[in-house]
C-alpha cells in the first residue's frame, strides 16, 4: 500500500494498486465461511476491478500521450484533460463517492472491525489520493470543479441520510465514510473549481481542509470502528436495536465512541471541526468572491450545514441506540468491556482526534506545502499565523522526491507513519490567511472551560445529594426497555424526508378488531443503488448469458452450421468493404 | 538441422514409447524428450539458426517467437503427467503417451513451417494425434467430446485446406511458380489476385480459428477440455491454439502484402471482440471449472485476435499474450486437475470448500485466476495492458471500451465460480471419500512453476524474449 | 496432343457432372447403404480425375489415384458399412433438414455455385471447366449433410463428401501444388476419416447407437 | 488586565441579562392576555432556588447525565463570547468565528440530546427526534443566513459581518432569522415552552428528567441561547456599525427588547403549529434567508 504511494511510475503505480486492491478482499473476507462475507467481498473485488480497469485505460491513454509510463507534472498538455474523468470514475469506486459507493457498505459492515477501519481509515483514502494527485499532475477540464464538488455534496448528503436511517451500526458508520468522503471530495473540488478561475486562495484553503479531513477522518473512523468492533465481540450483533444501556457494562468504549461521535460529527473542539471549519472558509470565501463559481460553492456549503446537522442526527442516535437507555435484549445487558489490547489502539486514536483538535497548527506545515506542491504558484508569501509555531515537524523531505511526493506524505501520516513534514523548498503557496492558531486556542479554551464547568457542576450535584430513582416517564408506572425509542422509530422523523431514494421496505399489519392479532411494523433499508439499480441490470446480464449460454446446446449440426455462419458472416464483411 | 531435431526427437521418442513394453516406466518418455526438446528449442531461442528464404521448414523469428513457451509448457506437463499416469494406473497408456509426444513434435514443426501445404499438413496432423488423447478416460462422455471435436475440428480443417487451395490459386492466377511458401507469396505481394486472397482469407480465418477456438466456432472446445485430461486441455490451449495462431499470423502477413491487410484487420477485429463478448458471457453462467477455463481460453483467443488486428505493436502484445496466457493457463489447467480428482466433480454445485480439501492447489487456483483475469503483477495483466495500449494507440475508443467491459463480465464469471468452488464448507461427500487424493510434490510443483514463470514474465521479461518478439513482428511487417 | 487434352477435358466435366449427381443422390436418399454408395462412387470418380489430367501417367499420380480410389471407395464405405450393421439401422429416420428440404437446398446451392463461378476470376484453362463450380457445389452438399442428418454414418459421409469436394478443387492446382505435398493432404485426410471411423466405432459400441442426437450430455 | 476585565465585564452580561428575556416574553403573554403574570425576574428566582436543591437521576443514566448540562452551557457560553455586542465588539474575533459560533450551537445541541438519550425514557427519545431533525433544516436556513451576511460584507469574521449598512436583503433577512430563533429557541409555533402535554413538546422533553443544577444550567443555557439569537437578528438587519458608539449600544439594547416583545406576541397571538407544518415553516425561513443572500449577491456593491 506504501507503494501505491511512493512510485512514479504508471505500470508500478497499477501493479501496486491492484495488488492492494486484491489484498484487501482477502482481508474482508477473513471470515470467509459466512456467505454475506463472501457475497460482500466478491462485490467489493468486482467493483475495485472495474475501478481498475479504468484506471488502466487512464494509464494507457497517458503512456500512449506521453510516450511512456513516468508519471510527473504534466500540466502543459491541455489534452490530457479528458483523461481526468478516467481517473475520477477509477479512484471514485475506491474511494466511494455516492452512486460508486456499492461495494462500501456491504465490505465496511462484513470485514472484521480492525479491517473496517483499516479500509475505511486508509483504503478509501487511496481513492481521494489518487484524485488528488492526477488532478495536480494532469491539466483539469473546465467543468472538473463543478463535477466533484457536486459529487462531492451529494455524497456527503446522501451518505449521511443512509446512514442515518441504517439499524446496523457498521453498515452505519460504512455510510459514514460515504458522507466523508463527500466531504473531501467537496474540498477538493474547491481547489480544483479555484484552478479553473485563476488560482484564487480559497481553492488551497478546501484543499488544505480536505487532506486534513483525509487524515481526521482516517483517526476518529477508525476510533469508531474499533468501538463497534468491541461492541460486536461483546454483544454478538450489529443491530443497533438488539442494543442499550451499554455503557454500564462497557463505560471506556462508550466513552470512547463518545468522543469519536463527537469528532466525527465535527463538533469543536475535536478534530472533526477544523478540517470541516477549513473547508467552510474555502467556500465561503469563494461565495464572498461573487465569482461564478461561487453557484457551485453555495449550495455547497448550504449540503454541507445540511451533512452536519443529519450526522449530529446520525450519532446521536448511533451514541444513544448502542449505549444508552436499557439494554434492548439478553445479550446487550451481558456484554463485557474490551481487553486492554482493544482498548489501546482507541486510547491513541482518541488522543490523535483530540490532539489535533486542540493543535492543529501541528500538521499546518504540511497542509500547506502539499496544497502548494499540489499546483505551485509563482508570487505570494505564506501567510499563516500558525505557521510559527509549528516547530515539532521540521525533519526533511528527501529532496529528490520533488514537490509531487509531498501530498503522499499528507496521507501517510494519517495511517500513523511517522514521515515529519517541512514545507517544501519549491515555492511558497498562496494561501488565504487562516486563524489556526487561533482555532487552536479556542479548542483548548473550550475543552478547558468544559472540564471546568463539568467538574464544578459535578461536585455541586454531589454536595447538594445525588439521588438514583427510576427514570420518570412522565409518571409512567411500569417503563420497559421495549418502551425506548429504537433506532428506526429515531431516524424515522428525518430519514423521511429522503424515502425518494431510500426507498425503506415497509411490513406493517396494524390493530385491527376486536380481539387484534399481535400488530407488527419492520423497516429495512434497502441498498438503494445497489438493489434498484445495479442488481436488476446484473440480472439483466444474466439473462443475455443465459440466452447465449443455450446455443451450447450440445447438437453438433448446429455447432458445425455455427462455423457455416461464422463464414457467411465475415465473407459478407469482407463483401461489403470491398464493394463500392 | 537443430530444428529438424526439434521435430525428430519428439518423434522418435513416440515411436520407442510405442514399442517399449512396461507400462509403468513409460510415462518417463514424456519429461526425457520434454527436456530434450526443452533444451534444444531454448538453445536455438538463444543462438537462432539463418533460415534460408525459400526453405519449407525452418526456426524462422516467428517460431522463435512462440516455440520456447510451448516446449516449456509441454516439459511442466509432462513432469505432471508422469504422476497424473501412475495416479490413473487402471487407464492403458501406450497411446495416450504416443499420441502425447506426437502432438509435441507435429506442434514443433506445424510452429515451424513456412510452406502454405506444410502448415496445414502440420495443423491437421496435430489435431489427429489429439483424438486419442481426448478419449482417455474412455468414458461415454469422453467419446461425445471426441465426436465433436472431430467433425467441428474436421470441419475447420477442410475449410482451411479449401482456404489454403484458394490461396495457391491465387498465387496461380498472379503468375505465381507454384513456390507457395509465405516468403515466397509475400514477395509476389500485389500480384496475387485480389479476390481469390480474399476467399482464401475467409476460409482460412474460419478454419485456423476452428483450431484457435474463435467464438463461434469454439463449441467443441468446453467439450473437449472438460472431458481430457488437464495437462492434455493444458496443451491443447496453450500448444495447439498457438500454432493456430502463428498460422493465420503468417497467412495474414501474406494478405497484408497482397494489399488486403486493412480488410483482414477489420475481420480479425470482428471476429476477436466476438469471441471476447461471447466468451465474456458464457462465463458469466457457466458452472463448471474445466469448461470455465474452455471459455477463458477463448476470451483470451479473441484478445490475441485483437492484437493480431492492431498492426505491429498489437502483434507484439498477442505474442507476448500467447506465452503468458500459455503459462497461466496450463497452472489453471493443472491445479483444477487436482481439484477435480479431489472432489469427484467439476461444477459448482457439487464442488465446494476446496481450500480444506486441497489447500494448495486451492491457492495456485485462486492466484492462477486473478492472474488470467490480468491482475498485477502476472504476465496476463502486462501482455493485455500492451493490447490495450496498441488499441488506444491506432485510436479504436469504441473497441478499447467494448474489450474492457467483457473482461469485466470475465472476471465476473471467473472470480465467481473460482471463489464458488474454493470457499465455504466441503461438502460431506467429498471429505468422507474413499480414495483420498493427496496433494503431492508431483502434482503440486507443476502448475506452481508455471505460475511462478507467468510472475517471471510479468515481472521481469527478459530482454531476449521482447527482442524475439519484435523480430518475429519484423517478419510479418516487413516494411 | 491437342485431342487428347479436348477429349480429357470432356471426359473430366463428364466425370464433375457425375459427381454432382451423386451429390444429389446422397442428399435425396434415406437409405443409409445407397448414401454410402454414392459416397463411395464418388470417390472413385475422384480418384481417377488426376489420371485423365496428368497425360504423363507419374507413378506419383497413380499412387494418389489408387489410395483415393482405395479409401474412399473402399476401406472407409467398408467400415461404414460394418458399423451400421452392428447397430441393425439402415435408414436416417429423423433427420434435421428433411430430404426433399436438403435435396432443394443442393439443387440451390449447386445452381448457385455454376452462377457466382463466372464472377470469379481463373484462368483460361479452368475457365470452362466444371472444376469450380463441382467443387462448390459438392462442398455444399458435405455441409448440408453434416448439418442436416442425425446418423453418425450419414454425417461421416457428409464430411467425406465435404473432403471430395475440397478435392476437386485441389485438382485445379495439380500442376502447381508438389506432389509430396498433394500426397500429404491426402494422407491427412484418410488418416482423420480412418480416426473418424474408428471414433464411429467406439460411438456404436459405447451408446449402441449412432443417433447422434443422443450425444447432448455435453452442454450448458 | 484591560483585556480581563473586558472579558469579565462581558461574561457578566450575557449570564446577568440573559435570564431577564424569559421574563419578559411572559410579561407580554401576560399582558396580552390580561393578566398580571409572573415578575420578571422570575427566572432567576427559579434558577437560584435550583442551584440550592438536591438532584434524581435515572438509574440508567450515566454520570454524564449531570455534567452534560455543564457542557452545553459552556458551549452557549463560548458562542456568546464569539458574538459582537454592538460597539463592544466580540470577545474574540477572527476569521471564521461565524462558523465556530454556528458549530458551537450544534455542540450544545449533541450535548443536550445525548443526556436525554440516557435516561431511556420514551418521551425523551421523542423530543431528541424532534430536535435533531428540525436542526437539520434550521442548521441550513442558518447557514443560508450566514452566507447572505458573508456576501454582504465580504467577510467570514462576525465583527464585520454584522452592523452593516441597511441592505435591500434586510427585510427578508430579518423575517428569516426571526423564524430561525423560534425554531432554534423552541419557541410557540415550534413548541410550547408553557405546555405540559408532553407528546407536544421538543425541548422541554428532552430535559424532563433533570433536575437542580443541571436543570439550572439548561435553564440558563437557553435563556443564553435566546439573548443570542436576538443580538443575531438585531445586528444582522440593523446598521449599528454605522452609528456612533452609544447610539449603536442603545439601538441594540432596543432592537433586543424588541425582538423579546415580537416573540412574546407571537406567542400570545398564534397557536402552536402541528408537528406535520413545521417543516414548511422551517423552508419558508430558509428560502428567506436564501432570498436574502441572492439580494446581497446580485443587489450588493459589486
Amino acid at each position: 500500500m506504501l507503494l501505491v504511494l511512493t512510485v512514479s511510475n504508471g505500470l508500478h503505480f497499477l501493479v501496486a494498486w491492484e495488488v492492494f486492491a486484491v489484498c484487501g478482499y482477502f482481508l474482508i473476507t477473513l471470515d470467509g465461511n459466512k456467505r454475506a462475507v463472501r457475497t460482500a467481498g466478491w462485490l467489493y473485488l468486482a467493483t475495485s476491478h472495474a475501478g481498475t480497469l479504468c484506471l488502466c485505460v487512464f494509464f494507457g491513454l497517458l503512456a500512449v500521450k506521453t510516450g511512456g509510463w513516468e508519471l510527473g507534472p504534466l500540466r502543459g498538455d491541455a489534452s490530457l484533460a479528458p483523461l481526468f474523468w478516467l481517473a475520477l470514475a477509477g479512484f471514485g469506486i475506491k474511494a466511494g463517492i455516492f452512486p460508486l459507493h456499492i461495494w462500501l457498505p456491504s465490505a465496511h459492515a462484513n470485514a472484521p472491525s480492525h479491517v473496517s477501519a483499516l479500509m475505511s481509515g486508509v483504503a478509501i483514502k487511496m481513492g481521494v489520493y489518487g484524485i488528488v494527485r492526477f488532478s495536480g499532475w494532469l491539466p483539469v477540464p473546465a467543468a472538473a470543479g463543478w463535477v466533484v464538488m457536486a459529487l462531492g455534496a451529494t455524497s456527503a448528503l446522501l451518505g449521511i441520510a443512509f446512514a442515518l436511517a441504517q439499524n446496523d451500526f457498521k453498515r452505519l458508520l460504512a455510510y459514514c465514510s460515504v458522507e466523508n468522503i463527500g466531504i473531501i471530495m467537496i474540498g477538493i473540488g474547491g481547489a480544483l473549481l479555484a484552478r479553473s478561475h485563476g488560482d484564487a486562495a480559497w481553492g488551497r484553503l478546501a484543499l488544505a481542509g480536505a487532506l486534513l479531513h483525509v487524515w481526521n477522518h482516517g483517526a476518529f473512523k477508525a476510533l469508531l470502528f474499533f468501538g463497534a468492533g468491541s461492541v460486536l465481540h461483546a454483544t454478538g450483533t450489529r443491530e443497533m436495536s438488539r442494543l442499550g444501556g451499554l455503557w454500564q457494562r462497557m463505560p471506556w468504549t462508550a466513552g470512547l465512541f463518545a468522543l469519536g461521535a463527537v469528532a466525527v460529527v465535527g463538533l469543536p473542539p475535536l478534530n472533526g471541526f477544523v478540517s470541516e471549519w477549513l473547508i467552510y472558509l474555502g467556500l465561503f470565501d469563494a461565495v464572498a468572491g461573487k465569482q461564478a463559481s461561487a453557484w457551485v460553492a453555495m449550495p455547497a456549503a448550504i449540503l454541507l450545514g445540511l451533512a452536519g446537522a443529519l450526522a449530529l442526527a446520525t450519532f446521536a442516535k448511533a451514541g444513544a441506540m448502542i449505549f444508552l437507555g436499557a439494554a434492548r435484549t439478553k445479550s446487550a445487558a451481558l456484554a463485557h468491556e474490551c481487553g486492554n489490547w482493544m482498548r489501546g489502539p482507541m486510547l491513541a486514536l482518541a488522543g490523535i482526534c483530540l490532539g489535533l483538535g486542540l493543535v492543529p497548527t501541528l500538521v499546518w506545515p504540511a497542509l500547506t506545502s502539499a496544497a502548494g506542491a499540489w499546483q505551485p504558484v509563482q508570487s505570494g508569501g505564506l501567510s499563516d499565523c500558525g505557521n510559527g509555531e509549528a516547530d515539532g515537524q521540521r525533519a526533511g523531505y528527501p529532496h529528490h522526491s520533488g514537490p509531487g511526493i509531498v501530498p503522499a506524505a499528507v496521507i501517510g501520516l494519517t495511517i500513523g507513519e511517522t514521515h515529519a513534514a517541512k514545507p517544501s523548498a519549491g515555492g511558497a503557496p498562496a494561501m488565504a490567511e487562516v486563524p489556526l492558531a487561533t482555532l487552536g486556542w479556542v479548542q483548548l479554551g473550550l475543552a478547558g472551560l468544559m472540564a471546568a464547568a463539568g467538574t464544578l457542576l459535578w461536585r455541586k450535584v454531589m454536595a447538594n445529594n445525588l439521588r438514583r430513582g427510576p427514570t420518570w416517564d412522565c409518571g409512567y408506572a411500569a417503563p420497559a426497555a421495549r418502551m425506548q425509542y429504537t433506532s428506526g422509530s429515531f431516524a424515522g422523523l428525518a430519514s423521511a424526508w429522503f424515502s425518494w431514494i431510500l426507498r425503506p421496505l415497509r411490513t406493517m399489519r396494524r390493530v385491527h378488531g376486536h380481539f387484534p392479532a399481535e400488530a407488527i411494523y419492520q423497516e429495512r433499508v434497502p441498498e438503494t443503488v445497489l438493489d434498484m439499480v445495479i442488481l436488476p441490470l446484473a440480472a439483466r446480464g444474466m439473462q443475455v448469458s443465459a440466452a447465449v449460454r443455450r446455443l451450447q446446446h450440445g447438437h453438433l449440426s448446429f455447432y458445425i452450421l455455427y462455423v457455416v455462419v461464422a463464414l457467411a458472416a465475415l465473407a459478407s464483411l469482407v463483401l461489403l468493404e470491398n464493394v463500392p | 538441422m537443430t530444428s529438424l531435431l526439434l521435430i525428430l526427437v519428439p518423434s522418435i521418442a513416440a515411436a520407442l514409447a510405442a514399442a517399449w513394453p512396461d507400462s509403468r516406466t513409460r510415462p518417463w518418455f514424456l519429461p526425457g524428450a520434454g527436456v530434450i526438446h526443452c533444451v534444444l528449442a531454448w538453445w536455438l531461442f538463444c543462438a537462432p539458426p539463418t533460415v534460408e528464404a525459400g526453405s519449407w521448414l525452418g526456426f524462422d523469428p516467428l517460431a522463435r517467437a512462440v516455440l520456447p513457451v510451448v516446449s516449456l509448457l509441454f516439459l511442466v506437463c509432462a513432469c505432471y503427467g508422469v504422476t497424473y499416469l501412475r495416479i490413473r494406473s487402471e487407464r492403458p497408456n501406450r497411446i495416450f503417451i504416443t499420441a502425447l509426444l506426437a502432438v509435441l513434435g507435429l506442434l514443433s514443426a506445424g510452429l515451424q513451417a513456412r510452406h502454405l501445404g506444410l502448415l496445414w499438413i502440420f495443423t491437421e496432423a496435430v489435431t489427429l494425434a489429439a483424438v486419442p488423447l481426448l478419449h482417455f478416460n474412455g468414458t461415454p462422455r469422453a467419446f461425445e467430446a471426441t465426436w465433436k471435436y472431430l467433425l467441428v475440428g474436421g470441419t475447420g480443417i477442410a475449410l482451411s485446406l479449401l482456404g489454403s487451395l484458394c490461396l495457391g490459386y491465387a498465387s496461380l492466377y498472379g503468375g505465381g511458380d507454384g513456390q507457395l511458401t509465405f516468403m515466397a507469396l509475400m514477395a509476389q505481394g500485389g500480384g496475387l489476385s485480389r479476390p481469390w486472397v480474399l476467399i482464401a482469407w475467409v476460409l482460412l480465418l474460419v478454419g485456423y480459428g476452428t483450431k484457435m477456438g474463435l467464438a463461434p466456432m469454439h463449441t467443441c472446445k468446453p467439450d473437449a477440455y472438460g472431458e481430457a485430461p488437464v495437462m492434455v486441455g493444458a496443451m491443447l490451449a496453450g500448444g495447439v491454439t498457438s500454432v493456430a495462431f502463428t498460422a493465420i499470423l503468417r497467412v495474414r502477413a501474406v494478405v497484408g502484402a497482397a494489399g488486403a491487410g486493412g480488410v483482414a484487420d477489420h475481420t480479425l477485429l470482428a471476429i476477436g471482440l466476438f469471441s471476447i463478448l461471447v466468451a465474456a458471457l458464457f462465463l458469466l453462467g457457466t458452472r463448471d471449472f474445466k469448461r470455465m477455463l474452455a471459455y477463458s481460453s477463448v476470451e483470451h483467443m479473441g484478445i490475441l485476435t485483437l492484437g493480431a488486428a492492431l498492426g505491429r505493436a498489437g502483434v507484439a502484445a498477442a505474442l507476448f499474450h500467447v506465452w503468458s496466457n500459455s503459462l497461466t493457463k496450463g497452472a489453471l489447467f493443472l491445479s483444477a486437475g487436482n481439484i477435480r480428482r479431489a472432489a469427484g466433480s467439476q461444477t459448482m454445485d457439487a464442488v465446494r470448500g476446496m481450500s480444506v480439501l486441497t489447500p494448495r492447489s486451492a491457492a495456485i487456483f485462486v492466484t492462477g485466476i486473478f492472474a488470467v483475469t490480468a491482475c498485477p503483477p502476472f504476465g496476463p495483466f502486462f501482455s493485455e495492458l500492451k493490447v490495450l495500449r496498441a488499441a488506444l494507440e491506432t485510436g479504436h475508443w469504441a473497441i478499447t471500451a467494448m474489450f474492457l467491459g467483457c473482461l469485466l463480465l470475465a472476471f465476473f464469471g471467473l472470480s465467481r465460480v473460482a471463489f464458488g468452488i474454493v470457499d465455504g464448507r466441503p461438502h460431506p461427500a467429498a471429505k468422507a471419500g474413499g480414495t483420498r487424493f493427496v496433494e503431492t510434490a508431483g502434482v503440486i510443483v507443476p502448475p506452481l512453476v508455471l505460475l511462478a514463470l507467468s510472475l517471471w514474465l510479468g515481472l521481469f521479461t527478459p530482454r531476449m524474449v521482447t527482442e524475439a518478439w519484435a523480430a518475429a513482428v519484423t517478419q510479418l511487417y516487413p516494411n | 496432343m491437342e485431342r487428347w487434352a479436348g477429349i480429357n477435358h470432356q471426359n473430366l466435366n463428364l466425370l464433375i457432372g457425375l459427381a454432382i449427381g451423386l451429390n444429389l443422390l446422397a442428399l435425396s436418399t434415406s437409405r443409409l447403404p445407397m448414401l454410402i454408395r454414392s459416397m463411395s462412387a464418388q470417390g472413385v470418380i475422384l480418384g481417377v480425375m488426376p489420371i485423365l489430367m496428368e497425360p504423363h501417367a507419374d507413378w506419383r499420380v497413380l499412387l494418389v489415384a489408387l489410395a483415393t480410389i482405395g479409401g474412399k471407395g473402399l476401406f472407409i464405405p467398408g467400415m461404414l458399412r460394418r458399423a451400421m450393421r452392428a447397430v441393425r439401422i439402415d435408414r436416417e429416420l429423423e433427420p434435421l433438414i428433411g430430404f426433399v428440404p436438403s435435396l432443394l437446398l443442393g439443387a440451390g446451392g449447386t445452381i448457385a455455385a455454376f452462377a457466382l463461378t463466372p464472377l470469379l476470376p481463373l484462368l483460361a484453362e479452368h475457365a470452362d471447366s466444371l472444376l469450380v463450380p463441382g467443387a462448390l457445389a459438392t462442398v455444399i452438399t458435405g455441409l448440408i449433410l453434416l448439418i442436416g442428418r442425425t446418423e453418425a454414418v450419414a454425417q461421416v459421409c457428409g464430411y467425406i463428401i465435404l473432403d471430395n469436394g475440397i478435392y476437386l478443387f485441389g485438382l485445379l492446382l495439380i500442376r502447381a501444388m508438389p506432389l509430396m505435398v498433394e500426397a500429404g493432404v491426402l494422407l491427412d485426410l484418410t488418416v482423420g476419416v480412418f480416426i473418424l471411423g474408428i471414433i464411429v466405432d467406439r460411438i456404436q459400441r459405447t451408446f449402441d447407437s449412432l443417433d447422434t442426437r443422443i450425444l447432448t450430455t455435453l452442454h450448458e | 488586565m484591560k483585556l480581563l476585565l473586558d472579558l469579565i465585564l462581558r461574561i457578566d452580561c450575557w449570564l446577568l441579562l440573559a435570564p431577564l428575556l424569559p421574563g419578559i416574553i411572559n410579561k407580554v403573554k401576560a399582558w396580552v392576555a390580561g393578566r398580571r403574570g409572573p415578575p420578571v425576574l422570575q427566572l432567576y428566582y427559579d434558577l437560584a432556588r435550583l442551584w440550592k436543591k438536591g438532584v434524581v437521576m435515572s438509574t440508567l443514566a450515566s454520570p454524564a447525565f449531570v455534567i452534560l448540562p455543564a457542557l452545553t452551557w459552556v458551549a452557549l457560553l463560548s458562542a456568546a463570547m464569539l458574538m459582537p455586542l454592538g460597539p463592544l465588539g466580540a470577545g474574540l474575533t477572527f476569521r471564521g468565528d461565524a462558523l465556530v459560533l454556528l458549530y458551537l450551537l450544534a455542540l450544545g445541541r449533541f450535548c443536550t440530546v445525548w443526556a436525554a438519550m440516557e435516561t431511556g425514557s420514551a418521551f425523551e427519545g421523542m423530543g431528541t427526534v424532534r430536535e435533531v431533525s428540525y436542526a437539520v433544516l434550521a442548521e441550513a436556513a442558518l447557514i443560508a443566513a450566514v452566507l447572505s451576511l458573508s456576501v454582504q460584507s465580504g467577510s467570514i469574521a462576525l465583527a464585520t459581518m454584522l452592523g452593516p449598512p441597511l441592505g435591500a436583503g434586510a427585510v427578508l433577512l430579518a423575517a428569516g432569522l426571526f423564524i430561525i430563533l423560534l425554531a432554534e429557541n423552541c419557541r410557540v409555533p415550534f413548541d410550547d415552552p408553557n405546555t405540559h402535554l408532553e407528546l407536544a413538546m421538543i425541548h422541554e422533553a428532552m430535559v424532563l428528567d433533570h433536575s437542580g443544577p443541571p436543570l439550572a444550567a439548561i435553564l440558563h443555557g437557553a435563556s443564553m441561547k435566546l439573548l443570542l439569537f436576538a443580538v443575531l437578528l438585531v445586528q444582522a438587519v440593523l446598521p449599528i456599525g454605522q452609528l456612533q458608539p452609544l447610539a449603536a449600544a442603545a439601538v441594540l439594547a432596543a432592537g433586543v427588547l424588541g425582538v423579546t416583545v415580537a416573540v412574546g406576541l407571537v406567542e400570545s397571538l398564534w397557536a402552536r403549529f402541528a408537528f406535520r407544518r413545521v417543516p414548511l415553516l422551517l423552508t419558508t425561513a430558509f428560502l428567506l434567508c436564501l432570498f436574502a443572500l441572492l439580494v446581497a449577491w446580485k443587489g450588493g456593491p459589486a
